[in-house]
């Protein structure tokens, strides 16, 4: 939690004049960035329960860290996943390439080819961990920072590009802000423009397949500021009273916009123990440990999948990026915090641990790092013979479908207006 | 052939579809075990079970969020609103996320729900037991609005609205749910079993949504209304004695237009009624449309009569309701203007 | 908590199909009431913690139960409040005014002098207790159940039935579903129709009272179903955040019109328990224990006036009536449940308590009963001169003030168009 | 007398309101230490403290339910919804409490309440960030709903939001925040330091909620406009070359019916224009209005040039925005026809 900065106080008993209490980060720009209050349990520490634990038995986890990687990157403890060097470099891999088409594509926004985009940097293990995590048809409702978990299901960056640049290409018609992707095949659902709301429809979504007597699975996300929206509480109160099997995870980046955790709660208690007070296990783990967050999920979605009903994990990490291409964070923050984070940058750590392990090296990660960098240019040449949103974005013709399955008479009638 | 209240027929509906498609399923506050605080479900969840007819937690906002989910799955989720009075929490979901995710996705995903609500003043309900909020959602595109003022309708229509693709907000006028009122509140009630729409086939039928119906053919003047409405303006032509038109909507969103466009041309007058309130309510638009359509067949200014913009006030229920005789006052000035 | 039926489960590991639970309560009509499922510890058993004490040391008060008056209805323990045996008699007398009250307006009712009517039979304690746990100028944020507040704080019941009625000295005009007071003279704030909604709203003027250095505080009840609303959570979290002098009770009566206590998720977590995830103290009370509902809301009212912020309670008692007059409950609860409710009736439970302190008898129980009976038909007397819902309601000409401050142009003109 | 554009405008407004009178507070997402995104709050809460103007969680239903709590107390809260299109999870609030407060409470308890939130499109913000609700607000009775089309108005029209003592909405159309824009999107925006109405006098002054104004008087047509497409009305006369009487309405609810009514007498030819959807937006509304008050007057039908019924396109925004170019062309048809 964020240092509380107390309110200061009267002599308790005196009838004293009551006060607000507004929080106040721990650091502001030119402000030394300060992350004392942040503690870091030893990696290893926490044993892992087993799936059909009572929740009552759990509460310990959502104030502790679970944490696989140590000081040096070696994997500790009972939560260490055990996953063999191979898997391990596809997940290096797909944290790598997240970042390379992060770092791409707002060059181009920056260059006018598109309106807007929104990276994930130093939360990549977040996605592409719980990609690996779970099935590859178990139903994902991100929000907008998970561009992660497309990638790691393989889907073609290009036609991610192709919305980006709302060109011909674009599944979405061109109806879309860049980065809203919708790609059912890869199970995939809507990014919607407003926050929260995927919450309570992946829960109706699992209670679905419970009904149905399926074996797959929801998962959910949203970022820590997001969670004091009503669908949260709505999200958790369905999956608890259904016991619906989904995977609830708030990812806390420290950051709403310009907004610090406080403001959501975070200077009183964890936004796992959140889960609490439905009887929902709350765990909370560290974000940038790819070993830790595939354990914590690979421990839901086994919950989960054994009508042992939903879990809430909290991400420990930090949004290392501006929140947007519309923002700048030196307005409110240190400009060095995010290089003083202390649980480090996934992907640093992810490669230190496979070097640590024999199975990497300083040689092969340059390599892949270019080979990465050239394949997002590659893709992105190809998608631009599709078209930018600046020069030959899709046809409008398109643009009154869809609000309908079948276009009643009065779109019909716009769209003649149109002259279409 | 079976005579129902609307109730019954509402019920019918439900057990039809519920009986026909695994993924029709039916929740809402009090609507499993108890079936719901106007009976609508009654022995749905004994005769399908939990799963498929279920008690909800007090959370619209939740029920239609989990329902879009539901339907994203793959379901046909018919989700109960208490009151319509009590949709607001859900407003976002439906707004937001219903009504837009056909859009957004490309087509990828939809959300095929039907929302009822039981609406509408007339039962001493107070102002949150009252409202008609059906105006709002004709504003949302991507979302689809009926409301039925029969028990024929009402089955026909709630199996439409469950079977579409797109979701549909099915109000309930719960003023006319066991007889059409017709605003004669100190006479006793005809139950519908008097009535010809009180036969209704146990089966399986459809309502088309987007149709209109005549219900009372007329020369003179075009009578725009819908649900409770309805019976309202079919007493005030007669008691006024003119050759009124009488067209029940049905369905707000889409809207037919061709019905009201004929009717218009034709008489040259048109009174439009709804109990919601006067601005920005349904019949402003249809008074736009209308003017907009027949503009050089109008003979007299076209008059609403509506509920008045204050909130429902339990005391004075009858003089908020349009009763027929502020309706045939209008009918009057219209055949006079 | 309700027991829960759990689901049946294949084998763990096993992939096994999903399956949806549905909470189902102990007992149905013709079943046997059955309340094991409800843990009762003994009275005394939990201490009484400082004002100041960190939430993370309260949790055992979520799970807890709060009781001071033990079998015998001798109060005993750290929670025993001391009230002296004149503030005791008080209490009673209100409590059964406020039984008489009920009463006498369902049988008005019933007689169709009135649309509709809702008793709080069975919870007087909660509404009564903590208005005298509160000081006269707290800001009170009722729902619909809590009439016990204006009759504590000693509003008269000529006044509350002209509401009732929508008579001529109706002081709402004859706007109102019976029963939605409002007494802006008795800081009792406007009931509204909609569950939940007042919760923030009581939220944020403790906030303006913290801004102003004003000393009162506010306090406000939902039902146990109602948590599920967003209000409930906007609630916690700005309460947290700006740490609120505030009380936020939840009335746990069980039911929410015919949907038992596990459809707001009390299956798997106590109401009280709500609170944790917000790192505000959640304290649980036997609601029908006077002393216990005074002294867990004095010790809240103590906390936030010294500016240690919010607390939530959850009073643990049942709806011994009908929802309202529309409701029957033989339709989903056992006949009987009422009697074996384990936690018994406030008002004999005091009763038994003040003749154990020797301080009051039966025949004086008798003589109030009667002396109460006799004021309410007394004022109910006085009311019928002013009309009745079916008689002489409120003129309708005062329809149109208010919906502004001034009546704009298009009101004036639809009152004219009404004849007034 | 200062130069200011609307952003400006709004924060000297804001300045004002919270040097005269210590019961105003601001808040928001965002709006404390950073100042808003569109910088509306900038330099606030260092000049007045935390506790005037501060940060919230995003829960917009939990800003405006806290915000009626606080106007009960005795505050003038003045919120912020980051984007007009996030308004919705806390329209229950807006609908069931803040605008029916005074009313339910026979006038005991209201919420001095004031709602700034910008709305529109044009910024290539897509369907989530450009909507325009407005119409929505003004069928709720209880609420008031104003739309400044300039800086000076802005200023004046905020200020007599934030000392009314009913709840107003306070929509900001942020394509013109920065310049009059006109629908030109391919040519260079002229700042607002060009024209008259970004002359702001620094103190306090009001402009009186209700009163429309009229941006350029004309004989052939009266042109009803609001907000951005004030300036969007105003070119499309100009090359449709019609003696157009543009009016800014400024006021949707209440309004100036007298000012409106007053033109179309005069004119004989209405055309009403919204960026929002058209079935059932607010220029339903105002065409029922005219043809009630103006029907024989009416020398052509009333046109409505407004948003397609689809949400807003984010690769086509200048499709779906009602530029000059459609006006013009209505504004032809109806002296034609
Ligand atoms: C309902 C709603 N309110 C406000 C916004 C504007 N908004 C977009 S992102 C954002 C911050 C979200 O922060 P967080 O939930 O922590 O997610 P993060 O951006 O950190 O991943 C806000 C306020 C929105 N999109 N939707
Ligand atoms: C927003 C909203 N939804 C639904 C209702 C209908 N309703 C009125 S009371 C009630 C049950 C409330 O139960 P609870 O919160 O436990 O309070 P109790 O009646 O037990 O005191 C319901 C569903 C309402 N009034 N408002
Ligand atoms: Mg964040
Ligand atoms: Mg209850």
């Amino acid at each position: 939690m964020a240092r509380k900065k107390p309110t200061p106080q009267a002599a308790p008993g005196a009838t004293q004049k009551l006060r607000l209490h507004v929080p106040e980060p721990s650091a502001r720009p030119g402000e030394e960035p300060d992350f004392s209050h942040i503690r870091v349990p030893p990696a290893g520490a926490l044993p892992r329960p087993d799936i059909a634990a009572a929740e009552s038995s759990l509460r310990g986890y959502a104030d502790g860290l679970i944490r696989v990687l140590d000081e040096d990157q070696r994997a500790v403890g009972e939560w260490d996943p055990q996953l063999d060097a191979e898997t391990l470099r596809r997940g290096l891999r797909a944290m790598m390439l997240t970042r390379a088409y992060d770092d791409r594509m707002l060059r181009i926004q920056r260059q006018g080819k598109t309106s807007f985009y929104m990276k994930s940097t130093g939360e990549e293990a977040v996605a592409v961990a719980q990609a690996f995590a779970l099935d590859p048809d178990d139903m994902l409702f991100p929000s907008y920072r998970q561009q992660g978990l497309l990638i790691a299901r393989g889907h073609s960056l290009v036609d991610m590009m192709c919305q980006v640049y709302n060109n011909t290409r674009d599944r979405l018609k061109g109806r879309q802000l860049p980065i809203m992707y919708s790609v059912r095949e890869k199970g995939f659902f809507s990014i919607s423009g407003n926050l929260g709301t995927q919450f309570p429809q992946a829960v109706g979504w699992a209670m679905a397949s419970a009904m149905k007597g399926d074996t797959r699975i929801a998962a959910s996300w949203v970022g820590e500021g997001t969670t004091a929206e009503a669908d949260f509480h709505h999200a958790l109160t369905f999956a608890s009273v259904y016991q619906a099997p989904v995977i609830l995870n708030v990812v806390n980046n420290q950051y709403a916009i310009s907004s610090f955790q406080g403001f959501a709660g975070g200077e009183h208690a964890t936004f796992a123990a959140r889960a609490i007070g439905y009887g929902i296990p709350g765990l909370r783990v560290d974000g940038n440990d790819f070993l830790a967050v595939y354990a914590v999920t690979r421990w839901a979605a086994a919950r989960a999948r054994a009508n042992h009903g939903p879990t809430l994990i909290e991400l420990f990490t930090y949004r290392a990026a501006a929140h947007s291409t519309s923002d700048d964070p030196s307005a409110y923050r240190p400009q060095e915090e995010s290089a003083r984070w202390p649980l480090g940058d996934p992907v640093e750590r992810l490669q230190q641990h496979l070097i640590g392990l024999g199975q990497w090296s300083e040689a092969q990660q340059q390599a892949l790092a270019r080979e990465l960098d050239e394949q997002v240019k590659a893709d992105l040449k190809e998608a631009e013979r599709y078209g930018t949103l600046a020069t030959a974005p899709a046809s409008p013709k398109t643009m009154f479908e869809d609000v309908f399955k079948e276009m009643p008479p009065h779109l019909i009638k716009q769209r003649q207006e149109m002259g279409y | 052939m079976a005579t129902m209240n609307m109730i019954q027929a509402i019920n019918s509906a439900l057990d039809v579809m519920l009986g026909r498609d695994d993924n029709v399923v039916v929740f809402g506050e009090d609507v499993g075990y108890f079936g719901g605080v106007f009976r609508c479900t009654a022995g749905l969840q004994k005769k399908y079970g939990k799963t498929r007819v279920f008690d909800t937690p007090i959370a619209e906002g939740g029920i239609l969020g989990t329902a879009i989910g539901m339907g994203v799955y793959g379901l046909r989720p018919v989700a109960e609103i208490q009151f319509a009075d009590y949709i607001y929490p859900a407003f976002d979901q439906l707004v937001s996320e219903a009504a837009r995710l056909r859009y957004r996705s490309g087509g990828e995903f939809w959300a095929p729900i039907t929302v009822r609500a039981p609406c509408g003043g007339g039962i001493f309900g107070g102002q949150t037991h009252s409202q008609s909020p059906e105006g709002v959602f004709t504003h949302v595109c991507g979302l689809k609005t009926v409301i039925p003022s029969n028990p024929y309708d009402a089955k026909g229509l709630l199996i439409a609205a469950i079977e579409d693709d797109d979701p549909v907000m099915f109000f309930e006028p719960k003023r006319i749910y066991n007889g059409p009122f017709d605003g004669h509140h100190d006479r006793p009630l005809q139950p519908w079993s008097k009535f010809r729409e009180s036969e209704v086939p146990e089966g399986h039928y459809r309502v088309e949504i987007g149709k209109a119906a005549i219900a009372r053919p007329g020369a003179d003047v075009t009578v725009l209304a819908y649900g409770t409405m309805v019976h309202v303006c079919l007493a005030a032509v007669a008691e006024a004695q003119v050759d009124g038109e009488v067209i029940d909507l049905r369905s707000l969103l889409p809207i037919d237009l061709d019905a009201i466009v004929t009717s218009v041309k034709k008489t040259g007058r048109c009174v439009i009624v709804h109990e919601a309130t006067r601005t920005s309510g349904y019949g402003a638009e249809l008074s736009a449309l209308v003017q907009e359509h027949c503009f050089h067949h109008l003979e007299a200014p076209i008059e609403r009569v509506t509920g008045w913009d204050t909130p429902y006030p339990h005391a004075f229920e009858w003089h908020y309701f349009p009763g027929p005789d502020r309706v045939a006052a209008a009918l009057k000035r219209v055949m006079e203007g």
